[in-house]
This record gives structure tokens, C-alpha cells and sequence, in this order.
């Protein structure tokens, strides 16, 4: 499961789902008619008070999933310190990490149920057009499924590898590791449709 | 075709006759290989054990009876109905184990699992979350509601697939080798679960132990009906072909 | 229906399973990420308009905020970032890939499915993210497209993987290739 | 430990010590979860059977003596050394059977299957060639060389699981439910073809019959040794606690 959930519940919660997504998106967008640097700063302060809030385990929860951008901000940094715009360099750093950082932090407190009915309300003027959102709440559903899913059945086979061979799999793993994963969908296909697939039954 | 009382069946005040299952010369290719073979039979006992070789075709009957797959020909109905068109009331009418239990489970925890079929048949979150609650713990597995179904054991996964079927209170139930790598405890648990469940049950085994209360066989040889009717009568003859299979020194005799 | 979906959510998951591979970002932030080749996947196996909802699929999940973006990003922001242009550009990409393969059915699918590769999965890409680049990085529109030659020789590298799985999953799982099914109504 | 003679055995011109095993307070945790606790044992017998709840940790331990995954604490050796750090000397020493055959195969047709592991021990294309299709005869399955293991049933892809192992002629074979799914007559060939087998067997099962023959036992319960030595005198008592936890009707006593 991807798990960018948060370990502790937060106040954030018990919020509606629909609200913070609204939110973020605003926010997101907003971020990008400021320009001044002072204005990023503090602003990314805020986002790191924010995360502070719920306590440290939180925090550093928080700071695992942020983590990974500081390649991507060191590389923009030096190249714009090469280019001689450090200062729309950092800009560009802090805005980058104010909104990756308040998306996670919806991620974090909005079950993904919460979510997926979110996306179910925004779908609903498509329904006229012949769009289920059924199929598209299965699909997200099984996204989420298989992602995972698939990284460790990368890890078994592998492991398939590794009990016959001494030598790493490399490139010869890619071929194998594609059919087991469209077999991984025929199966999750037949599963569904033995569960009832799409014709599922009227909801009261 | 001869329909048995359940004489053994431990729940005898129930009906003696179950789902009306016929077919009628159905016939199955798969990628140009002939697996069912002009198969007809007509039963509707509710205890009904099949039997047959490793590929001879006890699985691909599985799909066709509950309609994951259509015949390449032939008639084939349930309850009246083909489960391959009509799927709303296939849903209602069957429910299928797989004989591979992560063929089976779609989801990644054990409650979205059970919650899901539930769901498909109508009913709102709080109706399915209770149900699925109650099916858990009904099997004294409440604390499995948040397990991840990857981190569980061969066993245990085939416990919950089981579970999310028998949720979905289907009148009838096809069982793919439902105990192969179930501890004792857990088995003869299930088997007595199974043997109060009031629908009918189609039960594929390997093992002769499980399918002794069983009022009726049907032995698949080569996609075809080998024998079908009173088990005290078919299962001897079909221990005695196999045993007599298993001691031929001639390995090439084995299955295709 | 249900295979459909199974497969559309499968390669969402695929492009996404991609994005673990570490990336290489390069100076002006656009990384160099096997994701790219998931695309021209998406493209070649599934075919034009299951491959282009496979794209957007992923890209909705990206929006509500699930890190399957290579590096584990994700977030609406990222559609204001230097990358926009080229999340905007995959579902076309992978939608013209998959017309190419669909439409053109003679000559050797490995072939095919390069050609198609290059044209959707390299021409189209580039021309999104070249345009996305040059509004939020305040370039020119020519020297973003300068920028692209780092991308050529691993998008040569893609394109050849692209083939040649796509030909082996012909061979081996012919009924997966959801591209060159004869057509029945999904 | 004790260590038993094999009287029973079919093959007693063999020498009657096998593949040397220890664990040393051996732990494994997975995610947080401790699946294996404090396992000491040390026994080198020819024939070990392991028994044991649903989620016990049979598997595990199946991986950590192949050497698939590493202790988190703890010394393990087989014949005198680590297979997890030693992959060399495990490959040659070491073959496992899966649970699940779709964990084990690797590649798209049966032939690629069997091949692979030889050339892994360093055979060339054509030796690997000979030999696989060799192994393949041996079981009178010549004409599965090209066959894609997807269309195989489950049990026709257990066989190939096992082929593919005993081709590479390990001195050691860890059987994790070799039989679960297997049709009688395969069973009892296999069953024979495993009891000349002139190394090493660790035998996982929940079905007592499958381990008859067996010099010493494994009790495994939640990661930890509940009881190792004579299976004269365990399975008894492995059965009797099954039975009775099996009988009771709270369920809620089943696995965790
Ligand atoms: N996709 C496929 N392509 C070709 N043949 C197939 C395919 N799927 C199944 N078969 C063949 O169909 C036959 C029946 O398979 P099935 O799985 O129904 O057997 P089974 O009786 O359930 O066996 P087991 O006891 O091993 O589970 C097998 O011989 C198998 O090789
Ligand atoms: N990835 C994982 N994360 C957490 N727990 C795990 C994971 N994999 C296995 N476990 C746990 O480890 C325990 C042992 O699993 P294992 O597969 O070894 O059991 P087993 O004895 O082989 O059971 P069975 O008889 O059902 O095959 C189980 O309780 C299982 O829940
Ligand atoms: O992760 C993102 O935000 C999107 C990255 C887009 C990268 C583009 S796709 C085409 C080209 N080839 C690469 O390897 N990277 C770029
Ligand atoms: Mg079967
Ligand atoms: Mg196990």
C-alpha cells in the first residue's frame, strides 16, 4: 500500500476531503503569480509549521516523503548559482517544496475513500455523457492495488531468480516481470468479474 | 441422472434439492485446445464433489458455472439462467473460490477484501463494513481487519477468500480445492461451517476425505464426464484407477 | 469491461512501478526517468485510447496527491512545474502511439512499435514539455528545445526496449496485446 | 537433538545423516512483525519433516535455509555454511520448492523453465538443453517442452516447479506443500521419485500422510520450535492438539 498516510490522526482528518483538495488546488495555483522570494520563504515556513503541528512523529513522517525533492532542489539551485539566478533559483526551490509539501499534507490526512469520493462528486456532470464513475472508482481502487502489488511481485520474482542463480537478474528479469504482471491483471480481471465487475447491483 | 437424497448431510432439515445446474454438449477451446469436451450432465443435488486428474478440466468447469467464461458451444444453465449473460443474477446465484487464492484477492487489506463484494451487491459502506465485521468475526478473525493480504500466509489468504464469499451469501458456492494448505484446526472449522450452509455447494478435491458426505460426484477425465452420479459407488472405482495409475511403473502413463 | 479496466489501472501502476527506477535529474529539472518508457508502453500494448486512460488515470491519482511520479513526487503542484508540460503532452503521446499501432498492421510489430514510439512517445512528448518548459522557466521556446538533446540517447535506448518488449509480449501473451486485438466493442 | 536412523526409508543403502542444519536463536522480523522468534535447532537427519499452523512461519523458514532472505538475528549454516551470504555453494547445495507455483516460475514456457536453472550451475546451452528435456521424460512429459506454463492447471505447474529443482540436483530439497494439488496417481510417483532421492529432504505439509516416512519432525508455532525430534512420537501429539483445537467451537482459538 502506498503509505503516505499518516501514522497519527490529526485534526486535518475530520475535515472534508472535497475542501482540502479545493484548497490545495488554489493555494498550488496561487504560488505561481508571487515572484518574491521573501514571500516563498515565509511561506514555506509556514508549510514547515504546519507540518510541526500534530507532533514530532508526524514531522517525521512528513520529512520522509519531502525528502526526496532535495536532489531535485540542489540540482536547480546550482544550475541557476551557474546561470547567475540564484535568487529565482531559490524561488523556484521553495515554491517547488511549499507545494509538494502541502499536497502531501492533504495526502496525509485524507483517507483515500475520502478522496475517491471527491472525485466521484467532480465526476458526476460527465454521467450524462455515458461516463460511470464506477469504472473510474474501480480503476483508481485498483491503481492503488497494483502498484504496490506489482513492486513485490517484482521482490518474489526476484526471489524466484535468487533461489536458482547466483548472478543478478538485471535486464533479463524485464520480459518476465511484464507477463506476470499483464497475467497479475487477467487475473484481477477475472476476480472482478466474478465479484460482479461493473454490473453491480442498484445502490439504495 | 440420479438425484440422491443426503442421507449423512448434517443438516438434513434443510431441502435435499439444490441449484439446478445443466449442460447440455458444451464444449470449451481455449487457444485451439479442446479443454471441455461435449460435456453434458443435468443434477441438482446440493452436495456435489468433482473429481478428476490435475488438467482435466475441473477448474475450466469452475469458470463456466459461474460465468467468468462462455462456452465455445452448447447450453449451459444455472438455476435456470446462463451465468455468462446474465451476470446481475449470476452474482446473486454464485460464488466462486479460486483455487489460487491470490487469483482471488483484488484488494490490499483484508476488510477492503470482504467490503467489496458486499458493496457490489447493493449495499451501502455501513451495511457492508458491519456484514464484513461480522463474516470476520464469525471466524474469530476481527484483528485481521486491517492486515494487509500480502502479509499473510498461504493459508491464511485462502481463509479469507473464503470468507469474502460466503459473505456474499450466494445460493450456491463452487469451491476450488478449498482446503489445500489449510491447517487441521482451520479445515475441519470450515467444513463444519460448510456443512451447515444451507445453499448448495460444489466442492473440487483431490483428497477423498473431504467429499465423504457428498451426495453425488462427477469425474472429469479430458474435459469429459468420466462418471457422475452416487458417490458411494463412484468414488472406489475412481480410488482404484487412480491407485492403479500411481503404482504403474511407467511414469509416461501420467496425466497429459 | 473488466479486462479493460484491469489493464488500464495495470499500466497506470506499471508507469508508476517505473518512476522507482532512479532517476537522473538534470540541470534545468526535468529528470531522465524510465516513466517515459511506460508511456511509449502504454502506447504500443494497449493501444490508442486505452493507453491515453491509462496516462490520464495516473495523472489524476498524481493530482489528488499519491507520490507515483518518478522520486516519489506528486501533488496538483507538479502540474505548474517545470514538468507540466510533458505530464500534459504523455496522454497524447501515449494515445498517438497507440493510433500507430492500431492503424498500422502489416510489417514486423517490433518495427511498428518503434516508429510509433519515436513519433507519440518522443515528437509529442518533447513538444509539450518543450512548451511548458519555455513558460515556466521563462526560456525561449529554442533554448528549451536545446535542452532535449540530453534526453535523445536514453529516449533511443526506450524506444528500442519499447520494441522489443512490446514484440516479445506478442509472442508470449498475444491476447495481452490489447492493440492489435481485432476490434470488438470494449 | 536426537537424531534417528531411517529405518523405514526405501533407500536405506544410503547413508543415514544428511545435510547438516543449525539455527542458533535465529529471528527474523518482517515490517515490524516478528515472524520468526528465537529458532534454535540443529539436526541432520536425511528425511525432516516440518509441521505447523496456518502462518507459523513454515515458508520463512523455507526461505531463510535456502538463503533467500537474511536472519535479522542469529547464526544459520547448511553444511557448514550461510546460504544467505554464500550464494555460490547454496545454489549447488540448496533447491526450494515454492508454495505457490506462480511464485516460482520465472519464464514464459516449460522448457525455458528447466533450462534456466542449469545454466545457472554453469552448464552450457546444449548440456542444459539435454538435461532439461531429460528431467522432462523422466516424468513422461516430453511434449510440455514448448507449452506455456499460463495454460498449465495448477497442479500440471507444481510438477514443473518440482522438475525444475530436482534437474539441478541439489543436496538438499525443501519441499514447501510439494503435494498440495497434485492428483493421486502424480502424488504417489512423485512420492516414490522423492524417496529414492539420494540427498536431503525438508518436507512442509499439513496433511500427515505426506510425512510417514519421516525420521524426525518440526513442530513450528508462531516462529518458535514447539517440539523437534522423533515423528513417532510427535505426530501424535501433533494431531491430538490439531483435533482438539480443530473440535472446539470457539473459533475465535483458530491462528492468529
Ligand atoms: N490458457 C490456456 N491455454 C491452453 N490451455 C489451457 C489454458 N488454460 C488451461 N488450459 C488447459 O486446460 C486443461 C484444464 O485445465 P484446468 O485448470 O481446468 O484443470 P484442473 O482439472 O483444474 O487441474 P488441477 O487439478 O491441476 O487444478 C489443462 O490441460 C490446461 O493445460
Ligand atoms: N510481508 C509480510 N509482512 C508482515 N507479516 C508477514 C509478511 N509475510 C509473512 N508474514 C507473516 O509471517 C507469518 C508466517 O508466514 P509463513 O508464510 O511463513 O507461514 P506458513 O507457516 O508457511 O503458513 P501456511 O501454512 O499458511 O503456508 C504469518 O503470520 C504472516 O502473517
Ligand atoms: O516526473 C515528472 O514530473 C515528469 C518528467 C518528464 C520527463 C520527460 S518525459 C520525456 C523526457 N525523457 C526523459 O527521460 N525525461 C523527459
Ligand atoms: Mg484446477
Ligand atoms: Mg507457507
Amino acid at each position: 500500500m502506498i503509505s503516505l498516510t499518516s501514522p497519527v490522526e490529526t485534526r486535518a482528518h475530520h475535515w472534508p476531503a472535497g475542501l482540502k483538495l479545493g484548497l490545495l488546488s488554489l493555494v498550488s495555483f496561487g504560488l505561481f503569480f508571487v515572484d518574491s522570494i521573501i514571500f516563498h520563504g515565509l511561506f514555506l515556513l509556514f508549510v514547515v509549521v504546519l507540518y510541526a503541528l500534530p507532533g514530532a512523529l508526524f514531522f517525521k513522517n512528513g520529512w520522509k516523503h519531502l525528502k526526496i525533492l532535495w536532489p531535485f532542489a540542489f540540482i536547480i539551485v546550482l544550475w541557476h548559482l551557474i546561470t547567475g539566478e540564484a535568487e529565482l533559483g531559490l524561488t523556484v526551490v521553495f515554491r517547488m517544496i511549499s507545494a509538494v509539501g502541502l499536497a502531501n499534507l492533504v495526502t496525509m490526512t485524507t483517507r483515500l475513500s475520502d478522496m475517491i469520493d471527491v472525485v466521484h462528486w467532480l465526476t458526476c456532470p460527465l454521467q450524462r455523457l455515458g461516463f460511470k464513475p464506477r469504472a473510474l472508482e474501480l480503476a483508481i481502487a485498483l491503481v492503488i492495488r497494483m502498484t504496490p502489488v506489482l513492486i513485490s511481485k517484482g521482490q518474489n520474482l526476484t526471489l524466484a531468480w535468487r533461489a536458482r542463480s547466483n548472478r543478478r537478474s538485471g535486464w533479463r528479469i524485464i520480459l518476465p516481470f511484464t507477463v506476470l504482471a499483464l497475467d497479475d491483471a487477467d487475473h484481477v480481471a477475472e476476480a472482478l468479474k466474478a465479484r460482479g465487475g461493473l454490473t453491480n447491483q442498484e445502490r439504495k | 441422472m440420479c438425484i440422491i437424497n443426503n442421507i449423512n448431510s448434517p443438516a438434513e432439515e434443510l431441502t435435499t434439492t439444490g441449484c439446478a445446474i445443466r449442460l447440455d454438449q458444451v464444449c470449451l477451446d481455449i487457444e485451439g485446445k479442446q479443454v471441455i469436451n461435449q460435456l453434458s450432465l443435468e443434477t441438482n443435488v446440493r452436495r456435489l464433489g468433482v473429481i478428476g486428474r490435475n488438467g482435466s478440466g475441473k477448474s475450466t468447469l469452475s469458470r463456466l458455472l459461474s460465468g467468468l467464461i462462455d462456452t465455445t458451444s452448447g447450453q449451459l444453465e444455472i438455476a435456470g439462467f446462463n451465468p455468462f449473460k446474465d451476470r446481475r443474477a449470476a452474482l446473486r446465484e454464485v460464488g466462486l473460490l479460486f483455487q489460487n487464492p491470490d487469483h482471488q484477492i483484488i484488494f490490499p487489506t483484508v476488510l477492503e477484501e470482504l467490503t467489496f463484494g458486499l458493496r457490489q451487491l447493493g449495499q451501502d459502506k455501513t451495511d457492508a463494513k458491519k456484514n464484513a465485521l461480522e463474516m470476520l468475526s464469525a471466524f474469530g478473525k476481527e484483528h485481521w481487519q486491517d492486515v494487509h493480504c500480502s502479509a499473510l500466509s498461504h493459508g491464511q489468504k485462502h481463509l479469507v477468500c473464503l470468507m469474502s464469499i460466503v459473505a456474499m451469501k450466494p445460493n450456491l458456492i463452487i469451491l476450488d480445492e478449498p482446503f489445500a494448505g489449510l491447517d487441521i484446526p482451520t479445515k475441519r472449522q470450515l467444513q463444519r461451517y460448510l456443512d451447515t450452509f444451507s445453499g448448495s455447494l460444489i466442492h473440487i478435491s483431490h483428497d477423498p476425505d473431504d467429499l465423504q458426505n457428498y451426495d453425488q460426484l462427477l469425474w472429469l477425465e479430458a474435459g469429459q464426464v468420466a462418471a457422475l452420479g452416487d458417490s458411494n459407488e463412484i468414488m472406489p472405482r475412481y480410488l482404484a484407477a487412480m491407485y492403479e495409475l500411481g503404482e504403474s511403473d511407467d511414469i509416461s502413463d501420467l496425466s497429459r | 469491461m473488466e479486462k479493460n479496466i484491469a489493464y488500464i489501472a495495470l499500466f497506470a501502476a506499471l508507469v508508476a512501478a517505473l518512476g522507482l527506477i532512479p532517476k537522473l535529474t538534470l540541470g534545468f529539472g526535468v529528470p531522465i526517468t524510465a516513466q517515459s518508457l511506460g508511456i511509449m508502453l502504454c502506447g504500443t500494448i494497449l493501444g490508442a485510447k486505452r493507453g491515453a486512460l491509462a496516462v490520464l488515470l495516473l495523472l489524476l491519482l498524481v493530482a489528488m496527491g499519491l507520490p507515483l511520479l518518478a522520486g516519489g513526487r506528486g501533488g496538483l503542484g507538479l502540474f505548474f512545474g517545470v514538468t507540466g508540460g510533458f505530464l500534459i503532452g504523455w496522454p497524447i503521446a501515449a494515445y498517438v502511439t497507440g493510433l500507430i499501432v492500431e492503424k498500422w498492421r502489416t510489417g514486423s510489430i517490433v518495427l511498428v512499435s518503434v516508429i510509433a514510439s519515436i513519433i507519440g512517445g518522443i515528437f509529442v512528448t518533447y513538444l509539450f514539455g518543450i512548451v511548458g518548459m519555455a513558460i515556466v522557466l521563462e526560456k525561449t521556446f529554442l533554448e528549451s528545445a536545446a535542452l532535449m538533446i540530453a534526453f535523445i540517447p536514453g529516449g533511443i535506448v526506450k524506444v528500442i526496449i519499447a520494441g522489443l518488449l512490446t514484440g516479445a509480449i506478442a509472442k508470449a501473451r498475444p491476447a495481452s496485446l490489447l492493440s492489435r486485438q481485432i476490434k470488438t466493442k470494449p
